[in-house]
């Protein structure tokens, strides 16, 4: 049979207490402006957040190494199509200089 | 006049022999690897075909220094290739500064090209040899593409922002000028004609259409601006939602219920107003009414352009491919002997189209 | 805990994948393989789940991108208390969940009972509050499209910084439009996995209540708990992204 | 060639076989059949399933070279004709190319080659071929009351906005199939992962599983995002939204990205497995180890991620900024590598072979030389200086029909002919077979091949009419087109004919030397009699010991 590792149920209260604050956290600094640093700031918080749900809700942290992989295969895709496709719009208003005087 | 049997298309603007030099390229470097496929397969073929049953290949034989040499080449030659392409396409999409801006707005399913002096045309665009154009494309509606292959050139106009192409063209005659993304049921009808003229040509022309335009040709501006023409069509014989009304004027007119009426002035005013009311035999009744849509100015001019179709309005329709009316066609005091015009009949209705913004010689 | 096995009807498994606690699918030739195959399988579900939701994040920063004035200010007239409410019953919900899996690893059906209970409370309460915020939405009239008769109004003097992003984008109502568009079909999209996430809790409950999962056999918790805690993950970016990054005028 | 072993058989003879219980007369009647749980007879049901596809999606590919005949639209009208084209890619594309080598081989193959008894998920399986059809049905139920006239690309706002037609359901009968190729993939993935059989450790797979593989993340990364664009112009079309909606601030060229980034590596997904198949076909019928086995494996892999990055190529004269395009065009020569180094690793393994010209030979070869000019001439168009011309054009159409029909189809054709007996334990006729294989070869270069040229001379797709200089070309084409017809239908009669009354073909009527021909042709219930234990790879038939077992042809008549 397989063996299974019980996480003890304080790990899990840890984590919960973590994301919880991280969510007060989140909201405290959108109400404060940063500039563009509002938008670090939320996504480096929503990804902490969501490591944490990954490595210890999700068990990744006892999973086989598939398991990760296939896991972080798929952000990689994400990150892949957000940014490719992101490409074409940051470039396209770029200044295409004109042939001089053809 | 162009072979019927072409196998290359047209080159005509200063890039277009770039990228043929390239296609050209390209394809012999395609050719020389499918032959060696090709050939390789047929030799290995027959030296090493199944001698006896049980026969079996022989041990595989190291191949490192082959991979890497079969991966090596190729990425090579794409990396070089990739280069050369590059080089062209920003040829292509770089205009010049001196190059003179056009506008074509794409919808469905014509092309209305308006020149920088103002004077606008639909499915054609008359331009000077030698002249460097930026057309700047828009769409009304769908994703359109406005493509001149014998400029090898193409672009989508795309709703909602401006994209735009640019070309210098080399040679004066006719040009196919195509959409090339599809847009619905007409797709393939949204085409037109380049006509590129010698500069002495193009600046006739362009006097003739300037000032104050008569009534059959405002008639003919409104027929195309109001779609009419993309049901009545003036190619016979083809299939099509609406009759054609070239040589209907003034004559009888069989209807759906058995009727036969003249095509007078009135039927013309009815069938635009209320078009429902008396339907040709062998249509269906899904024309629109354009009551409320065109005013009675603009009805006198589409009813003067419907009679200069007519049979006694305009001289005998040429024959398959030829010229499409004499009275589509640029009046004959405008037009050169030698001049790229005399081609234009060559195809389209779109091409009648755009010359039909020329008042017919009465 | 009784271990009657199930299936062996016919000698074979005539139900497929469908095992019995401690007799592995005919396929398989041990529960480790099995219990291996079934997780990896779980998480190739969620890679497409990933690039389901993927598709719809990158509308959003396509558009953010274009009209961000415009993103702001439809973004900043959502409820954020309402918001961060949701987001902290979710995590809620997610700790109960691992609780749930946690209390058939130690052979304590009723906890297991009690926490799947709780898990699918909290997960109804979210379905709840976002029934009211979208509620909200319908009467400010800031559904877009043509879903209700009431055409999409969006007043720029809800938003902060209104004058600002008037002059910054003009075109601010068309381009609100498409962010509530947005909001709408991920929510939307979210809260459809929640409700299939809820269906699913049903059945585990049931078959909890039976007693079909021990500290032997709790596969099928552990692969709801992987994806209950992936739609948290969901709302987890959804929440900065439609209720916070709006705050303030930045790209 | 010079290393020659005689072999006596271990298995029972061909007469014999036949009456072991298999798979096929393990169990009757039509219940035995829809409820199944057996990955091979699933494989049936969908070869019956895409079948049906194939042939209606031909039909319509018929008309439009009817139509397509004459410049003047005059066999139908533009309204038809556009929801011919329409119905045409949108049943070839997701009902028949995608699903059809991983859902038919595929499922019959992955356990066989792998010494699995069946896939690790049986009843999700079943459940792929329920929800296929399902997809099919909602999409033939828009046919039947009009079709749909978008294009199988669906471009936004024409289908979002402006098509009158049956848009809505089409999609959603393209959004739930897109779930049968998903369940299809997840189970693959999980399978090869999880259940090979001792000893077959990674590269002792058959190429075909490399492939498939390979094939099944392509589907798990991309058709999700095909799933979620497909809802969103739905949800335009029924709800108003304007995501992509020009008029209300939306962007189309971003349904365009959004659309391409699965619908470019959909191509990968059609032909990877054909790629498979045909390495299989070539080790199997040359008796010899796969030229560069390992570079072969890790190409399709290679093909796979790359086939990801290239989508933008499509967008060129779309508007997309021509920086991105750079990027683009690049990547795309990149992907082209692998595909080349696949080709000439094919031709290296002729080299001292010992080569028999069967039926699915010939198709093998086939596919290598249209392969290579499919391949070839996609490089063409993903160079940025020619594209501008060809984009969207005939030329465009002739070269994915070459990687489409000459790659996936031929290799789909040459798989279903090399595991015929494999499936049924019959033999189909040699000399028929043969015949059909050179129409389709020869049809199908007639049809093709012209369209180049008229892709270049300038003719577009998607016209019902087209200016006359461009008739001959287009005649030639048609003509072609009524060759391949006739070569497509003979293998449905043969093969029909073959189901019941051919020839008995004995365990392995090819002698060849892979893990599927260990065990009876059709295999039993459960595949083997035994876990297969495996000790070298699929394609040695030159080691000592290896050959237990008849490298003796059937004899097909």
């Amino acid at each position: 049979m397989s063996e299974h590792v019980v996480t003890p149920v304080k790990t899990y209260v840890f984590v919960f207490v973590a994301l919880l604050v991280g969510t007060l956290l989140t909201v405290l600094v959108s109400e404060v402006d940063l500039g563009w640093a509002n938008n670090i700031a939320a996504m480096s918080i929503a990804i902490v957040k969501a490591l944490l749900v990954l490595y210890f809700f999700m068990e990744l942290r006892h999973s086989t190494r598939m398991s990760a992989l296939t896991a972080i295969a798929g952000f990689f895709w994400l990150v892949l199509m957000l940014v490719m496709i992101m490409m074409d719009y940051w470039s396209r208003h770029a200044i295409v200089l004109p042939v001089p005087g053809k | 006049m162009k072979s019927t049997f072409p196998l290359f298309p047209d080159s005509a603007s200063t890039l277009s022999g770039h990228v043929d030099a390239l296609f050209i390229v390209w394809s012999l470097v395609s050719l020389f690897f499918t032959v060696l496929i090709a050939g390789l397969i047929v030799v290995l073929m027959s030296r090493y075909r199944r001698r006896y049953p049980e026969e079996v290949g022989a041990d595989e034989r190291a191949g490192i220094w082959l991979e890497i040499l079969w991966s090596a080449v190729p990425l090579a030659i794409m990396l070089a290739m990739f280069t050369w392409g590059t080089k062209v396409f920003f040829e292509l999409y770089r205009p010049p500064a001196d190059a003179v801006e056009y506008t074509a707005i794409g919808k469905q399913w014509m092309w209305k090209v308006q020149h920088p002096e103002g004077q606008s045309e639909i499915n054609a665009l008359h331009i000077p040899v030698g002249q460097p154009v930026k057309i700047k494309l828009a769409s009304e509606d769908v994703i359109h593409s406005f493509y001149i292959p014998a400029f090898r050139i193409k672009q989508d106009a795309v709703p909602g922002r401006y994209t735009s192409l640019w070309f210098n063209p080399t040679k004066p005659g006719v040009y196919h000028l195509f959409c090339a993304e599809y847009c619905g049921t007409e797709h393939s009808r949204m085409i037109g004609s380049v006509i590129v003229m010698e500069p002495r040509d193009y600046e006739i022309w362009m006097a003739g259409g300037t000032p104050g335009k008569s009534m059959v040709a405002s008639g003919a501006d409104l027929f195309t601006s109001l779609a009419c023409v993309t049901c009545h069509r003036a190619s016979p014989g083809v299939t099509q939602r609406g009759p054609s009304l070239e040589g209907v004027f003034g004559s009888q007119v069989k209807l759906a219920d058995g009727r036969a009426v003249t095509a007078d002035d009135n039927y013309v005013r009815e069938s635009i107003l209320n078009p429902l009311a008396k339907v040709v035999a062998g249509y269906d009744p899904v024309m629109p009414t354009f009551q409320g849509q065109v005013s009675e100015e603009q009805l006198t001019q589409l009813i003067a352009y419907v009679r200069s179709l007519g049979p006694t309005g305009a001289a005998p329709a040429g024959g398959t491919g030829g010229t499409p009316t004499a009275a589509t066609n640029p009046s004959s005091a405008q037009m050169d002997a030698t001049s790229p015009l005399v081609n234009a009949g060559n195809t389209t209705a779109g091409q009648t189209q755009g010359a039909a913004q020329k008042p017919p010689q009465k | 805990m009784a271990s009657s096995p199930l299936v062996d009807r016919h000698g074979h498994d005539v139900h497929g994948g469908h095992a019995s606690r401690r007799h592995p699918a005919h396929q398989f030739d041990t529960m480790e393989q099995q219990k291996e195959s079934s997780t990896l399988g779980m998480w190739l579900f969620l890679v497409t789940e990933i690039m389901f939701f993927g598709g719809l994040f990158t509308a959003y920063l396509v558009y953010r991108t274009l009209y961000p004035a415009a993103f702001a200010a439809a973004s900043s007239t959502l409820n954020v208390p309402l918001g961060a409410l949701n987001t902290a019953v979710l995590i809620c919900s997610s700790l109960t969940m691992a609780l749930a899996i946690r209390s058939a690893q130690v052979n304590w059906r009723k906890g297991a009972m009690i926490f799947l209970v709780l898990t699918m409370a909290l997960g109804s309460t979210f379905l709840v509050v976002k029934a009211f915020e979208y509620h909200d939405k319908f009467v400010e009239h800031h559904v877009p499209g043509h879903i209700l008769n009431t055409p999409f109004h969006f007043v720029l003097e809800d938003a902060r910084e209104a004058s600002a992003i008037a002059k910054l984008d003009p075109d601010y109502q068309r381009h609100a439009e498409i962010f509530f568009s947005l909001y709408f079909i991920m929510t939307g999209v979210h809260a459809t996995h929640m409700i299939i996430g809820l269906g699913i809790l049903a059945v585990l409950l049931f078959y909890t209540r039976r007693g079909k999962y021990d500290s032997e056999y709790y596969n099928p918790l552990e692969m709801t708990g992987l994806y209950w805690h992936f739609v948290d993950i969901v709302w987890i970016f959804l929440f900065p992204l439609l209720y916070l990054l709006g705050a303030h005028l930045h790209g | 060639m010079d290393t020659t072993v005689a072999r006596s058989p271990i298995l029972p003879t061909p007469e014999t076989s036949f009456e072991r219980p298999n798979y096929l007369n393990a169990e009757y009647g039509w219940k035995s059949w829809l409820f199944t749980l057996d990955h091979k007879r699933i494989a049936l049901l969908y070869l019956l399933s895409v079948t049906v596809f194939f042939g209606l999606g031909g039909i319509f590919a018929g008309l439009i070279r009817l139509e397509l005949l004459t410049p003047e639209g005059d066999l139908m009208g533009p309204d038809t004709y556009n929801r011919v084209f329409t119905m045409h890619g949108i049943i070839m594309v997701f009902f028949f190319l995608i699903p059809a080598i991983p859902a038919v081989l595929g499922n019959f193959l992955v356990p066989l080659m792998i010494g699995a008894k069946d896939l690790a998920m049986p009843r999700l399986n079943l459940a792929s071929w329920y929800v296929y059809n399902l997809g099919g049905i909602f999409t033939l139920w828009a046919i039947v009351n009009g079709g749909v006239d978008t294009g199988w690309t669906f471009y936004t706002p024409f289908s979002t906005t402006y098509s009158n037609t049956y848009v809505v359901p089409t999609a959603l009968g393209i959004f739930i199939t897109g779930f049968s190729t998903i369940f299809t993939a997840l189970n693959f993935i999980v399978t090869i992962h999880r259940m090979r059989a001792p000893g077959l450790n990674w590269f002792r797979l058959p190429l075909f599983i490399w492939s498939t593989y390979a094939t099944s993340l392509i589907i798990m990364l991309g058709t999700p995002v095909i799933a979620i664009t497909i809802l969103l112009v739905a949800a335009e079309r029924v709800l108003g939204l304007g995501i992509f909606n020009p008029k209300l601030g939306g962007d189309p060229v971003l349904f365009e990205h959004m659309f391409w980034f699965y619908s470019h590596p959909a191509v990968y997904i059609m032909i990877l497995p054909a790629m498979g198949v045909v390495s299989e076909l070539i080790g199997h019928f040359a008796r010899k180890k796969v030229f560069g086995y390992r570079v072969v494996a890790f190409a399709s892999v290679a093909i796979a991620v790359l086939g990801f990055l290239v989508w933008g190529h499509h967008l060129f004269v779309a508007g997309e900024s021509i920086y991105s395009a750079t990027v683009f065009s690049v990547l795309s020569m990149l992907v082209a590598v692998p595909s080349a180094v696949k080709v000439f690793n094919w031709t290296a393994t002729l080299y001292e072979g010992s080569i028999s010209f069967q039926t699915p030979m010939l198709y093998a070869l086939g596919f290598i030389g249209l392969f290579t000019i499919g391949g070839l001439t996609g490089v063409m168009v993903a160079t940025l200086g020619i594209d501008p011309h060809v984009h969207d054009t005939y030329f465009i159409v002739a070269h994915f029909h070459y990687v489409m029909v000459g790659g996936t189809i031929m290799g789909y054709l040459g798989g279903i002919h090399y595991w015929w007996p494999k499936m049924t334990g019959r033999l189909y006729p040699g000399f028929l077979s043969k015949l059909s294989a050179l129409l389709v070869f020869v049809g199908f270069n007639l049809t093709f091949f012209p369209q180049f040229i008229l892709g270049y001379m300038g003719m577009p797709r998607r016209y019902w009419s087209y200016p006359p200089e461009f008739q001959v070309l287009n005649v030639l084409s048609t003509a072609g087109a009524s060759v391949l017809a006739v070569g497509y239908t003979l293998p449905l009669c043969y093969f029909a004919w073959s189901f019941k009354y051919g020839k008995k073909s004995g365990d392995n009527p090819w002698g060849a030397n892979s893990l599927e021909w260990d065990t009876p042709s059709p295999p039993p219930t459960e595949n083997f009699y035994t876990t297969p234990v495996v000790t070298h790879g699929p394609y040695e038939y030159t080691r000592e010991g290896v050959h237990n077992r008849t490298t003796q042809e059937a004899n097909f008549g």
